[in-house]
């Protein structure tokens, strides 16, 4: 069989492909024309496209942003001779209370801090790839900028110059040093930055500081019950066990909250009189209150979410059961029977003679409702734990609770940031239910609107600008739960 | 009591609507303007003595009777109809009504109906949770005969179904149907029928229990409409309170007894009240009345010496 | 050093309930309990001395008095002096309606769009991946209210269907009229029916049923079956022979003739709906707002279907199909007899929550008027007898009870089609 | 590369090569987007060949084996098998395709049938053979390959080697005239690739064309003819196997086995 | 089973063996439901011992070693470890497990920790050694398996055979008196194998009294000082290592090491 043998002496160069295949029309006849169904579907499509546009385009495009009610929207498109046009005065004149609803006007600054303070004290939960050195980067970056938008007085000026102190120092560490420089000086053992997780703590007391003001006292004591627990927890293991000390370190600050921290913040103010005009809850309206109550919800529910879990996941019948009822009780009802709740029966269900608003009302509601998804969430991040890790704790002498921290935990919520993240825009969205019971979210408000004189009768503006508003969270918030889901699968860490 | 937990907190709270034109809407600052706010603001001033110590709870047809029950708001001063069972079942004090109303129907011109027994078949748009609904199947059922009802969570909604045809005809209470009306592009085009269907005094209501606070709810608005009868304005009222001839006048605006005294509020109570927003005419004027782009006549609403039903008891 | 002589038999200390494995789960779960039932008695003490304040006392008797009211959308016969009961239960049977409607709708269009995504046509793939983002990322609320307001102010009113040259015209032979205040259709009608059977006498929950339709529903299951055994029949034969008999014809017969007999002998015709006064008369309505609600549900849960589907898709490795394929089957085998099956598996689980989802979305029908169980019960109910507590909860257990009955189902399902692995 | 002790005997001139055409490619070449994959690709196959594919990673030769089968579609040239060309027209795609059996590197079972009916589904749906006959030639097939106990069993309770197996019976069950193996032990592990070879090599003993990718080269010793060396697309050598490992030509090929043996 | 030639001499009579009980079982008897998965198990382990357990695929072996420190429950007879009864008094079971090392077929790192986190997380938190005291112990084991320049990274950026090798540094440093070892190189690559035997005969060695479930019979022919074969939930046999590779009692036993060699 010698005639199968063959040798090449020389190889064959690389050759471009056939013309029809490749270029702008190799691509057009493969994705768009090929064959006549394709073709057909093509033409279709592009012709529905085109006449949607067609229709909507010539709407939207309408000379009308300062307008200032329904007639003189009228008038102007009357003018330009079109049909019909949309008036776009309503959000000239409405988008602030579209966003941040009775809020008062001068102090609108602090909810926008908060915000994006948000995402400063998310970066380290989220992204984990950005270096501490850019967390604090962008904190006093942000804080910089927003000293810009206070009334400026002598105290101020001090606080503009030693924050522009920090970015420009922070700003040139970042630029001067590149990684590996960074490495050798972590060796060379040069002091770190503070962990931006401490600002994540913070921020969890900052924020409700900055949205509803009061004395500074109060958050600080609502920490304080946190340490208390904490010590609580270190003095009493010891001598009576960590069972007794976990559920005394539980109950301690829950009575130091309820009967404590009030004495303690007034007391404090009495002596070193500091804080925030208070803002009530009520004058939150439009996006902002859709972000409060999502917000909120989402963050305590997380660590309601986790309890549940590990009930359903225990093997204790009684814990399991009841963890069980829960959740499929809420994951079985609507939201808006919730709401109906918080708006109608709450109240009957308190103890006679509390009356907290009903944005507090919805809020519980919503974390309720949160909390039975998140421990799904969390359980499919438990179940996504190999076995293994949980006996290798065992094998090490950790106890239940060490092992949940320590091992357990830390690796079950990173598995379920995805998943987290899902909820909490299945949560957002929803949060405009709260007009159905009353609340001025961006759609109840738009009926507010519609019910001033000015602009009765308008329908489409404000639907689609709320629309948009959505869409521009959640669309970026899906987004970026997709490219996390992508990080953590390729992620083998 | 009431009054106390109000002065202490220095705000009255008072239950609106979330949404009704000229009886309740927030403006572009977030300022609540209309009938129904005028007198929340007027309840301020006579309590606290400023009208804008109000915080106003935008409430829906569901919310706001458990709102006043459980004590979210002071006052609910809702276009709410004054009725037998929510005043006795219900537990509340309704303190008067400041407007009275009565459910019509508006149709196009072009439907060529005169009268509402010729709605045979029609369809109708309504306000769901309130007295209406109830209403509305007394009349045909009294008449038999039928209709299609379609019922609508807000007045903005059903202005626009009724506007594209979706329904046939449009029913509420008549000043909102004026009110409705007065908006459209074109207002001549729409016709509303001779028949009212229903009584509907709205007012201001409180808590059973608490009989105080309804007094000065109750004096309030009586001092409003009073003023208006006494020819008592917000022009004149400085001038007038320095004393006048017309001893009620003297007593209402506390230069002479002590009224404010019973009430256990300032002697000057019913002048703040009347300050903050002109008296009953004037709020009137000002938020629905002919001048307005709602354009509702006095009609039933005017003062028993011209022709309407406004009569108060005397201030003494 | 321990040897093992008899143990020590220890006797029972306090400290075990703790430090005990045997002990101790038992302390932990009377301690949760003990706090869960503190927690539930100190909830209805409160309720119950809210409730003695307020005056009221809870009861449930509201629901057999008159409800006054009347509801435009409904399955069975109702009228406003009958009762509240009945009134919940006329809701009832709207959100299982709308539910039902919605499910199939958003299966179909979901199924659709998410096979169109995965096209190689870049435009389709694009405009479908459009649809689905835009859905998707804005509340379901909103699009309830835009599909409302959308087919209010397009859709022409009854009164532009009259005079000598109407705007606008009926469509299919005069047999199907859009208008904006819903969509009127032909409605099933029987010259030689045979009447209806009344169940329940006269409680509140009675309601009819149609022979007439019975007997076409029944024999038009009695052809499926039928031609489920001609099925067989040729799978019987392609076991045997190897060649697969064509039976299509066979089954629509089984299927068509029967079913079109007995609507002959019934004497089945179409009521057509007809202009008069102020609307159309006859035929059958389904209301603006069912059919936004619906609208807005199907598609808004569509968008969901839609990633479901893809994902099920996408799952199915493309080495199943290549293998198939190097087999020599069909594309249309391929599907049918290895990626389907597959993809089903995969699919089916979040495939049913989401018509959970839908489900319990189907409660925002208040935003658009329709009348289901939480426009009546929780809704015009609750605002005429002022029984807050009592129309919620029975609201609450009827929204749970769906839940459960779907998700039971689902596991069911779940457990049957479990993938064998070592 | 573990070197495989393979200890059965095989009598080379028990396999016949006989000299009609199984397969032929002309001047095939094929492109994915700009890359250019296979470049003008030339091979005759006769019926009763076993040939070898060998080449580094990337270099085309599983495209090219897939294109045999038009699981890959060929830019320019030809592609006959067994008399039919390979075209767009999906008759000949069809005709080919029952003629021609693949194994794939990961086995690519249906995991949702069992072991039988994963055998079955071909004959009965494409061959339209009478179940019961598939049934009994999937037994035979399964008995063959040494595992007709697990005949009821799902894929997924099968080990890796027996899936392969099964896999090969699978094929088998179709009767091809030609099968491919497209790195059929790859996946598995040092244990399991032994029972897959000898299976491989029991279907060469009968005389069965095969064209097999592999980097066992102790199989390509023992079973093949010929061995064809692959580089960057293109066929750089081929010959008969002692030749090909004792006296190869091409500088390439030299450093591909010095790396490889 | 591949074999592993082990090259170092391991010096027998260095590796001592006291007379002090490390382990003892007793009567010991475990139910899987209602599957009787360990019967009447008897085992007396002295100080210094390294035994190696063999025996079939779910004949027990691993369940054995898990009683002993408790991840899982024996329901009848006794085990006590180092003088403390394993009952279902917590105490005790914290106590035996400071005690007893485990490694695990998978290693069981954990991901989300550095090498040296992983290692002082036990010491840190069970121990409650200060975190530098740790961290110093934990570089000294790391050293004695040979990667402390790994110390910094995560358990995902390292080979099977460090993992594994890091899973022994991290039981160490709790400084057990006793070493389980579940099958630890099973899950390996050949050339891994042998790193992490090294480590094992290393500690060997240095007296660490050692049970390990392997198939590698090198391993246990060059280290242990006494083999046990089990089946079907029951202790077959057990005997010095020479002895019983090559003067098997049982039919069993020379049953499955006819097969295993
Ligand atoms: N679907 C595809 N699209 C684009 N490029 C591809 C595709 N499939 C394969 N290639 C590229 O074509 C080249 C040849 O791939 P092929 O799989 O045939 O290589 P191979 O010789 O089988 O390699 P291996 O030994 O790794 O299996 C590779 O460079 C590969 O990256
Ligand atoms: N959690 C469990 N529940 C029920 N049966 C189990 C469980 N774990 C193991 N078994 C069964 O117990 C028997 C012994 O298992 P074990 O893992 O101890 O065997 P082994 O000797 O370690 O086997 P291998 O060599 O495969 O690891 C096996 O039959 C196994 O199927
Ligand atoms: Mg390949
Ligand atoms: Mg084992």
């Amino acid at each position: 069989m010698n005639d199968l043998s063959f040798v090449r002496t020389e190889m064959l160069p690389e050759r471009d492909p056939p013309p029809s295949t490749t270029g702008v029309i190799g691509w057009l006849r493969k994705n768009m024309f090929d064959g006549v169904w394709n073709t057909l579907l093509t033409i279709a499509s592009i012709g529905l496209i085109v006449w949607v546009l067609g229709h909507i385009l010539p709407w939207i495009w309408s000379p009308t942003w300062n307008a200032g009610s329904l007639d003189q929207c009228r008038e102007i498109v009357g003018a330009s001779g079109k049909a019909s046009g949309a008036c776009w005065g309503v959000i000239h004149e409405r988008w602030p209370q579209m966003l941040y609803g009775f809020y008062p006007a001068e102090l609108r600054l602090r909810p926008t801090l908060a915000f994006f303070l948000l995402f400063i004290a998310l970066i380290p939960v989220l992204f984990n790839m950005i270096s501490r050195r850019m967390n604090w980067f962008l904190l006093a970056l942000v804080l910089f900028v927003a000293t810009f938008f206070t009334a400026s007085s002598a105290l101020m000026i001090v606080v503009q110059i030693v924050l522009a102190a920090a970015v420009l120092y922070i700003g040139y560490t970042l630029v001067a040093n590149s990684g590996s420089d960074r490495a050798e000086q972590i060796a060379a053992g040069a002091r770190r930055l503070p962990n931006p997780l401490i600002f994540t703590a913070l921020y969890v007391f900052l924020m409700p500081w900055l949205l509803w003001g009061g004395t500074i006292w109060t958050p600080v004591g609502a920490a304080l019950g946190f340490v208390i627990g904490w010590l609580v927890f270190r003095l009493l293991a010891p001598v009576l066990g960590t069972l007794t000390a976990i559920i005394l370190a539980f109950a301690a600050p829950v009575l130091w909250w309820l009967l404590l921290n009030g004495l303690f913040a007034s007391a404090m103010h009495a002596i070193l009189p500091f804080g925030l005009e208070p803002v009530e809850s009520r004058q939150f309206g439009g996006l902002l209150l859709s972000v409060t109550i999502g917000v909120t919800a989402i963050a305590v529910s997380l660590p309601m979410g986790i309890v549940l879990a590990l009930g359903r996941q225990s093997d204790l019948v009684i814990v399991k059961s009841l963890s069980v009822i829960f959740i499929e009780f809420i994951r079985g009802v609507p939201l808006i029977t919730l709401l109906f709740v918080a708006s109608v029966l709450l109240n009957i269900f308190l103890p006679p003679g509390t009356d907290f608003d009903i944005i507090l009302r919805v809020i519980i509601m919503a974390t309720v409702f949160a909390s039975a998804y998140m421990a799904e969430v969390i359980r499919g991040g438990l179940a996504a734990l190999p076995k293994g890790q949980y006996e290798a704790a065992d094998a090490l002498g950790l106890d239940y609770w060490k092992a949940q921290r320590l091992i357990i935990m830390p690796q079950a919520l990173k598995i379920s940031i995805p998943g987290i993240v899902s909820t909490f825009i299945g949560l957002f969205k929803d949060t405009t239910l709260v007009s159905i019971i009353g609340l001025l979210d961006p759609v109840g408000l738009s009926n507010s609107i519609r019910a001033d004189t000015n602009w009765n009768g308008i329908v489409w503006e404000l639907y689609g600008f709320i629309a948009l508003l959505f869409f521009i969270f959640t669309f970026s918030m899906s987004r970026y739960s997709m490219y996390l889901e992508r990080r953590l699968r390729t992620d083998h860490r | 009591a009431t009054l106390d937990d109000v002065k202490a907190r220095g705000k009255l709270e008072c239950g609106v609507n979330t949404g009704l034109v000229g009886f309740a809407a927030p403006d572009a600052n977030g300022r609540w303007e209309g009938f129904d706010a005028a007198y929340c603001r007027a309840v301020a001033a006579a309590v606290l003595g400023d009208p804008d110590a109000v915080e106003f709870v935008p409430l829906t047809t569901k919310t706001r009777f458990t709102a006043l029950a459980a004590a979210e708001v002071d006052v609910l001063s809702r276009n709410t109809t004054w009725t037998f069972s929510r005043d006795v079942d219900l537990k509340f004090e309704f303190v008067g009504v400041n407007y009275y109303d009565g459910q019509g129907f508006m149709a196009p011109k072009n439907l060529g109906v005169s009268s509402a027994k010729e709605l045979d078949g029609a369809t109708v748009c309504i306000q769901t949770g309130t007295t209406t609904e109830l209403n509305l199947a007394d009349f045909f059922r009294a008449n038999n005969i039928s209709y299609e009802p379609v019922p609508i969570e807000t007045n903005a909604e059903g202005q626009t179904q009724y506007l594209a045809g979706a329904c046939d005809v449009y029913t509420t209470d008549a000043s909102g149907l004026a009110a409705t009306r007065a908006t459209f592009e074109d207002p001549s085009a729409h016709v509303i029928l001779p028949e009212i269907i229903s009584k509907e005094p709205l007012g201001p209501l409180v808590r059973h229990g608490d009989p105080e606070w309804g007094d000065i709810a109750r004096w309030t608005l009586n001092a409003l409409i009073a003023a208006e009868e006494l020819g008592v304005t917000s022009a004149n009222i400085e001038e007038l309170a320095a004393g006048s001839d017309n001893p009620e006048i003297n007593r209402l605006l506390g230069t002479e007894g002590n009224l404010g005294e019973m009430l256990g509020l300032e002697a000057d109570w019913a002048k703040n009240a009347i300050m903050a927003g002109g008296n009953y005419g004037e709020i009137f004027a000002k938020t629905i009345g002919e001048s307005t782009p709602i354009g509702l006549a006095r009609g039933l609403n005017a003062q028993w010496k011209d022709g309407g039903i406004l009569y108060v008891p005397p201030f003494r | 050093m321990t040897t093992l002589t008899d143990p020590p038999k220890e006797s029972f200390r306090l400290s075990m309930l703790i430090y005990d494995s045997r002990y101790r789960s038992m302390t932990i779960q009377i301690v949760a309990l003990i706090a869960v039932l503190t927690l539930i008695g100190w909830l209805i003490s409160n309720t119950a001395q809210n409730l003695a304040d307020l005056g009221k006392q809870p009861s449930f008797s509201f629901l057999g008095e008159s409800a006054g009211y009347d509801i435009n959308q409904r399955l069975i016969d109702y009228e406003n002096q009958d009762s509240h009961l009945r009134a919940a239960f006329v809701g009832l049977l709207n959100t299982l309606l709308v539910a039902f409607m919605g499910c199939i709708a958003a299966t179909l269009v979901g199924v659709f769009v998410g096979v169109l995504r995965l096209s190689n046509n870049w435009v389709v793939a694009r405009l479908m991946t459009i649809y689905v983002e835009m859905f998707r990322n804005v509340p379901v609320l909103l699009w309830i209210i835009l599909v409302m307001a959308i087919l209010i102010e397009t859709l022409p009113a009854p009164r532009a269907f009259r005079g000598e040259t109407p705007e606008a015209s009926m469509m299919l032979g005069d047999s199907v009229a859009f208008t904006n205040r819903g969509f009127y259709v032909p409605e099933p009608l029987f010259s030689r029916g045979i009447g209806d059977v009344h169940l329940f006498g006269e409680a509140a929950l009675r309601f009819d049923v149609s022979l007439d339709l019975i007997a076409v529903v029944a024999t038009f299951i009695a052809g499926l079956l039928i031609s489920g055994l001609i099925t067989r029949r040729a799978d019987r034969i392609q076991a045997a022979t190897g060649d697969r008999p064509r039976t299509w014809h066979w089954k629509a017969a089984v299927i068509v003739i029967p079913t079109v007999a007995v609507l002959a002998i019934l004497g089945f015709y179409l009521g057509k709906p007809e202009l008069q006064g102020f609307n159309f008369a006859g035929g059958t309505h389904m209301r603006n707002s069912l059919i936004a609600l619906w609208l807005a549900l199907s598609l808004y849960t569509a968008a969901f279907i839609a990633e479901i589907v893809r994902a099920g898709i996408l799952a199915i490795s493309k080495g199943q199909t290549e293998a198939a394929a190097a087999l020599g089957l069909r594309q249309r085998r391929i599907m049918s007899l290895v990626v389907l099956p597959q993809a089903l598996r995969v699919i089916i689980p979040p495939l049913i929550s989401q018509y959970l989802n839908l489900t319990k979305n189907s409660s925002l029908a208040i935003a658009v008027g329709y009348m289901d169980i939480t426009g009546t019960l929780m809704g015009i109910t609750l605002n005429q007898t002022g029984r807050e507590l009592e129309t919620i909860l029975i609201g609450m257990l009827i929204y749970l009870t769906i839940s459960l009955t779907i998700s039971f189902v689902m596991n069911l399902y779940n457990d049957a089609v479990k993938l064998r692995e070592r | 590369m573990s070197a495989m002790e393979i200890e059965r005997e095989v009598n080379r001139s028990q396999m016949q090569v006989s000299d009609k055409v199984a397969i032929e490619i002309k001047d095939m070449n094929k492109w994915y987007g700009s890359f250019h994959v296979l470049r003008d690709v030339n091979l005759t196959v006769y019926e009763g060949e076993r040939i070898v594919i060998a080449g580094p990673s990337g270099s085309g030769k599983s495209t090219l084996i897939r294109c045999i089968n038009r699981l890959e579609e060929h830019q320019s040239g030809q592609i006959v098998v067994d008399g039919t060309e390979l075209s767009s027209d999906l008759k000949n795609v069809d005709k080919v395709r029952s003629e021609v059996g693949m194994v794939f590197q990961h086995f690519n079972l249906f995991p949702h049938l069992t072991i039988l009916e994963n055998c079955t589904l071909a004959p009965i749906w494409v061959r339209k053979i009478p179940r019961k006959e598939a049934e009994e030639t999937a037994m035979h097939f399964l008995e063959k390959v040494k595992i007709p106990e697990q005949a009821n069993k799902y894929p997924g309770q099968l080990s890796g080697g027996q899936q392969q197996r099964v896999a090969i019976a699978r094929s088998l069950c179709m009767k091809p005239r030609i099968m491919l193996f497209d790195e059929p032990t790859s996946a598995l592990d040092p244990e399991m690739i032994k029972e897959v070879l000898d299976t491989m090599i029991e279907l060469a003993e009968e005389g069965m064309t095969m064209l097999v990718v592999t980097h066992e080269m102790g199989f390509a010793q023992q079973v093949a003819n010929r061995v064809i060396f692959m580089d960057a697309g293109q066929i750089v050598e081929q010959n008969e196997p002692t030749e090909f490992f004792n006296n190869p030509q091409s500088e390439r090929t030299k450093l591909f086995l010095s790396q490889i043996l």
